[in-house]
Order: C-alpha cells, then structure tokens, then sequence
C-alpha cells in the first residue's frame, strides 16, 4: 500500500464527519473553511461566522461578491434563506456564552494536554489572535485540522507547546494528514491512522508517546 | 428645534476630532463596514498622535483580502502610512501571511506604531462594557495565554477569568447603510460587525451611510443603532 | 434532516420541566410580552418547587395595571397561587399599591415564598452574562444600597461599584411574535423588553408566538433572536 | 397672597423647563409621567422608557391600546413615526451607560446631599426597585419631582434618609408643591418659592437647613 499524506480536501472531510445533525459550528481559515463541503447527507448544520452571521450557506458565485456578506475571513458568501446577522458583541456573546457546539481551528501546535497554540509564531513577534482564543474558550468542542509536522518535518504535536498559547486545555480531537487523535485524560490516543501508516511511523512524527486505540482502524471517511 | 444630525461633509464631520483622540474605527477582513470616506477625510485633517481602537490595523494593502478585484479600499493603514497613529488596538493586527506585511507591520516594526492585541470577542466585550456603563468584567478568553499578563486573574466554578475592563472613545467613525435624520441606523449584512457596539462607546459618534431617509421609513422594530447614540450622519455621495 | 423547532402544543412544550427547575419567564408591567399560554400549561403541568427569574412576581391580580379593562391576563401569579414556587428573582415583585397586594406578597407574607430583589438592569445584564460567558461584572447600580449587602465592592475611577454574578436558567418561557422553523425569532414593540435576553440564558429556551412563517420571510436584518439561542416554538391558536 | 401648594400638573410643569432641546429623558412614574405635556415650544425632547422603546410620543387614544406598546409603566402609547424598539439589556446599557440625559423620579425622602430614597417604604418590608437604581445610577442629571411633605406632614427632605436608598448623591435638583431646590456642594440652597410661600415657611417643612439663594425668585413656569 502506498504511503501517502492526507491532502487538506480529505482532512475536511474526516473532520465533517464529527459534524452532528443541528449542531452551531464555526469553521477556522484555511481547512477548516472546506468542511462545509463535506458534511454527511442527512445532517444540517448551521454555521456560524464571528463577524455575526448565522445559518449561511455556500459562497458567493463569481460576479455576485458582495462586501456586505462575507465571512470572517473576507470571503464572500451567498444570501440565502434563513440567515440571522449580528454584532460582533452579540457573536461573540454566541462563542463565550457555549451556543456553538464545534470549533474547527488550525493550529501551529497542539500539546498532549490539548493545549492549543495557533496565533502567533514567535520569530514573527506580531500575530493575528482574531476570534481564535474565544473560540477556544467558548465552543463546546475544539477540533484542530491540521498537518502533522511543520514545513521543516518538526511535530507539531508536543508535550508542551513553545509558541504563544491560544487556551488550555481546549482541543479534544485532532485530524491530520496522517492521523486522527484524541485527546483523553489518559493520555493522546490514536485512533486512526491514514491508509499505508504504521502507528510507530505516526509516532516518529509525534513528540508525545501516543496511547493506540484497541479499536485502531484506517482512518473511516 | 427638531432634531437633525445629518452633516454635509466628510470634512465636516470630522473637523474637530483633535490630536491626541482616541478613536474607533469599524475594519474587519474586508471592505464591508469601513467608513472608507470619513478614514480619508481623516487623513486629510491631519490629526495626529491618534489612539484607534479597531478589529484590524488595515488589511487593504494585502490584496484580494475580502476585496473585489482591482478595488483598493482605504482603511485605517492609510493613517499609519501619514503617520497620524501613535497606537492600535486590535484584535487582528497583520497580515496573515508574513510574507506581505501591511504598512501598520512595517510601522511597527521600525518602532513607530504601539500595538495591544486583545482577544475579538474581549475586543467587542470591551467595547460595550464602555457603552452600556460596565467598567470591567470577568472572562474565560485568555485564561492561561499571553493576555493573562498584568491581568486579574479569578476562578469562577472552578474556571480561570481574567478582568478585563472597558474601552471607551472621543469618537468613533462608522459605516451605516441607511439613517434617518434623528440618527437612527441600520448596518447591512455582516457590516454590522463592529459598527454597533463601537456606536455606543465613543463620545461623538460619526456615520457615513449609503441613504438618508424619512423619518418613519425605517421599521422601528429593526432599528440596529437608535438615534441617542448617533451626533453625526453623512451621506455617501 | 431539516431543523424543525415548531412543537403542537404548550402541553408538550412543557412537558418535561421537573421539579426543582429554575426558570425565566417574560413579564413586564402588563401582559404585552408574556406567555399566558406557557405559563396555564405549567400551571396544569404542576412542576412544583420552581425558581422563577422574572421583571416582576405577577402583577395581574392588580386590575387594569397595563391591561385593556375587563381582561385579567395569566402571568406567574397563577403559579404562585398553586403553590409551585419556591423563590422569585425579580425587579418588581409587588403592586404599585400596598393596598392591594398582589398573590405574590401575600405568599411572601405568608413566609411561603422567597424573594431576591435586583435592580432591573442589574437583573438584565446578569442574565445578559448568563447568556454571554460573562460570569461576573462591576455595575454602579445599588452602590451605598442595601444591594451592596454580601456583596464585593470595588472603585473604578473613584466610585464604587459592585459586583454582580450571572443568571442562567434551565428552561426559558417567553413569548415572540414571529418565528420560522429552525427558530429566528422577531418580537413586537415594547414586549421584546425581557424575552430576547431572557432567550440567550437557558438551557431549553421555549416561545410562544403569533406567527410561524416560512424559512426567508422574517428579514435576516431585523432578527432579535437567532435561532441558535431556540429549542422550541408554538403557536398561538 | 393666598398661599397653596402647587399641583401635580404645575410641579410637572416646572419640572419640564429643565428639560433642554435634544435631551434624552426617562420619565418616572406618578409626577414625572405628566411632564412630557410641558415641554416648552421648540424644544424636541427625546424619551426612553426603560422597557424598551426611544422617541416615543403622546398616550394612545381610547380603543387604540396595544398590549405591545406600553411605558415602564403600562401605559398604552401610540405608534408614532422614529421609534425604536430593543431588550431590556440594551435599555439599561442605555441608562448605566450615561446615555440618558434626564431622570425624572418620584421620592419617598430625599437627603441635603443628594441621597434619593423611593423604593420601598421600610414599614411594608417588600418593595419595587424596578428601574429606580439604575436610573440614579447612571443618567446625567436625577431630578426629584413631588410633594414637599408626606402625607403626615412629616419632611421628605431629610438630613439622612432613614428608608432604604436607591442611590447615594445622585439627586441635584428637587421640585416640589412649594418650592424648588438644588442640591451644591455648598449645601441645600432654595432657589424658587411657590406664590405666597416665604423661606421661614418652606424651611418649617424642610429637615436640613435652607441656603437662601441670593437670587430666590417665585417659582417660574
């Protein structure tokens, strides 16, 4: 079997799965943005923007961008039926106040404990904190899309994150490129691997001792 | 006399905003929101050594981002580039990429802009904790990361806050889509976004908007910003 | 699977509030506002025990107190009569008059019901915190008052304030004008005042309404509630 | 000179001349209520009551009552063009927030400094703190408008309250069936005398002692 990284499409997707029927969910920049394309039939999600729109739905079709609606990160976005707009005070009254069940964030690295680190990296000594901290504080359920290892092949799973936190304690699953990964009081469990990956090769990649899954299986899509 | 606080200048508008302001100034990822003329006429007034309380430090520069194509929009980084800023403080302050730094990164990092990042939602919380007379508050955001610093800290159930306190303004320069001539205001779509909370939180509120209507056109019920907090309306051309 | 919020009746709207719940319930100073019809199902429902956070303790036993003459509108006196509270949170607990006390001060009288006194911003914004993640904030409201009894008080800029802690509840009674399926909600007139807070701060968050419209009707501008705040909806025969 | 106590619709009167062109104004029950037939010509005022509606206008007429739009106080209004409605929470960031100009109160006794007590008559041990508190809080300027002596004939203007206060230093002008008074950092000073009324005779109802204005003057209206 060949042994190849997840690409960002798939990593959405298995990260769509976790997405139940009628849950209030804010999607991150970069992969998570893309979930939305793969959430399982049957099961209607509302989205959440934090800079306050509710029940969204797909992006705006070319020649129709419209500067009043767009999501959080500057993308245009449709108008369709049903969506609800707000102050940022009243989004994020949404966010701290638990009204969204799943936060789907990216991340620059995520300790063992499930402590997040995702706006700063600290040779740049300037970041963009945006709505991340409060989501991490706020959402119900934290779930970080991301690639395993940085550009320079470093883990960005460790025992303890260097880079400026986003919160503590707040992540809980972890989808990657070659790995899904719970965060347990017992400690990092792997509970899927990308097809063609050995735990021990998901291990070398990871800087905290992972605890495997008795029930282990290739990743399910 | 009736009330009336349609303005008929940009210039007007802003004539009186004096060095040292504090300001806020809706910005978010995009174009949506700014009051693109009342920020030009600003850099054309010239005041300086400017304190801006806004969700971005000006993201025009870096485009494409939340832009129509070929469109420039201003945004606060035209005041940092006329050096008319002293200090941001803002949730969103650089580009996302390192690579394409905004004039307010350049700035800051040759020493000639100060920066407080806050949390968006502390950011916002802020805000109308200084409109609505609560002059500090306890939040979980931030707990256990940099913005614990030289803050409170305090468990409730068994949870770190930090004490974070309001923010207030001498003026705040908006973007609304339609008012009326007592000041009432409806945003548009997610250009509400800052617009209304910082609209309760500055001394002297200053809209541009896209209509002027009769008094009575706009639905009581679905007023966004009512009049008492708005001084002054400016339609844009 | 669509969001379907719209419940067939107050019955099953209440149906599963247990003993011992703590609940807020809209009412102002007449019956625009209130959910006369939530409030009888709970009353045939009988849950006893109850903690209600309300602006008052029922005024509709005082006649013609915000109500057109000859009508004598359901509010939570009726729950008081049947003995199914155990404590009131409120602003304004009792008639005007002391001549003419209301179910409520009789009870209280009586020793049959407690009572906590809050200013009634500071009971808006604890439930707006409840709603929000706020846990706890500073007011200016009761300072040098018997509110300041048991409670932290703290200077900022020279005056005291006190601090307040936030108010949830387990279920939401309210009463909204109109509603779609997935649970936007729009109010009408002055009878939004408690319930759009009111709607953020409970777990299961319950209205009854005038109106259900289709999904695009209510203006996506001018909703008071979205409906993540909302679990459940009825009509209004 | 005949000398008599001043009306309800008189001290409402005098009240409303304080009032200045775009000021907001909360009106109180009782007294306050009526001060809104008195603005004087040219002058717009702009009221806020505290259930949630600003810019509202005269009462409704008879068979024109709307449950849905009431005062604080539950008394039917019409719809007028300019109103705006909003929740409880944005009423009082309102009034806590310094937004609104004028309070106009009721009192039960108010101090020579200033400390206003109008919610609960220690002798009925319950009460209605309604919005009193936030109102004394939080508006610009807090005027007392009422009968100079209760109904015993006991003073309402005290050196110290002895019922429960709603808010401490708040009051600064006081306008009663007798006289109008405004509470300085140099004490109580009597400013209007109503008809016929001399010093001697308000000071004989009055707790504290009077600082004669020296520009005294018979009530203006």
């Amino acid at each position: 079997m060949t042994q190849e990284r997840l690409d960002r499409e798939i990593i959405a997707m298995r990260v769509a799965r976790e997405l139940q029927d009628g849950d209030v969910v804010n999607l991150g920049l970069g992969i998570p943005t893309l979930c939305s394309q793969f959430v399982p039939e049957g099961r209607t999600v509302v989205y959440h923007a934090e800079n306050g729109v509710l029940n969204y739905g797909p992006m705006a079709e070319e020649g129709e961008e419209d500067a009043d609606l767009t999501n959080a990160g500057g993308q245009f976005l449709a108008w369709v039926p049903g969506m609800a707009f707000f102050s940022s005070a009243e989004s994020f009254a949404m966010i701290r106040g638990g009204h969204i069940d799943v936060s789907v964030l990216g991340a620059l690295q995520v300790s063992e404990r499930g402590d997040l680190a995702n706006w700063m990296l600290p040779q740049r000594g300037i970041g963009n904190v945006g709505g991340a901290m409060d989501l991490a504080a706020g959402a119900k359920r934290t779930i970080v899309a991301m690639e395993h290892v940085d550009k320079t092949g470093a883990p960005k799973i460790v025992r303890e994150c260097d880079f400026p936190l986003t919160g503590k304690g707040c992540v809980s699953l972890i989808v990657t490129d070659i790995a899904v990964l719970e965060i347990t009081l017992g400690g990092l469990v792997l509970k899927e691997t990308a097809p063609g990956w050995t735990p021990e090769e998901i291990q070398a990649e990871t800087e905290p001792t992972l605890v495997i899954a008795p029930d282990l299986q290739e990743i399910v899509l | 006399m009736a009330i009336q606080k349609v303005v008929g200048s940009f210039e007007a508008a802003v004539a009186d905003i004096p060095d040292g302001a504090w300001l806020m100034i809706d910005g978010f990822a995009g174009p949506g929101g700014t009051p693109q003329n009342l920020i030009a006429a600003l850099r054309d007034h010239g005041a300086k050594d400017l304190t801006i309380i806004s969700n971005t430090a000006g993201l025009a520069s870096v485009i494409g981002f939340g832009t129509v194509p070929g469109d420039r929009p201003i945004d606060i980084g035209v005041l940092v580039d006329n050096q008319q800023v002293k200090k941001v403080i803002a949730s969103f302050p650089v580009s996302p990429s390192p690579s394409r730094p905004t004039s307010f990164e350049k700035a800051y990092k040759a020493g000639k802009v100060e920066l407080e990042v806050v949390p968006q939602g502390t950011l916002a919380e802020r805000i109308r904790a200084g409109g609505a007379g609560i002059p500090a508050f306890y939040t979980p955001t931030g707990a256990g990361t940099m913005m614990a610093e030289g803050r409170e800290v305090r468990e409730f159930e068994g949870r770190e806050h930090l004490l974070e306190h309001a923010l207030k303004a001498d003026f705040a320069l908006l973007r609304g889509h339609r008012a009326d001539a007592i000041g009432n205001v409806v945003y548009r779509g997610t250009s509400r976004n800052f617009n209304a909370v910082m609209a309760t939180a500055a001394e002297v509120t200053v809209l541009e908007v896209d209509e002027i209507v009769e008094l009575g056109d706009l639905d009581p019920e679905g007023i966004h910003t009512p009049g008492i907090f708005v001084d002054r309306v400016v339609r844009i051309p």
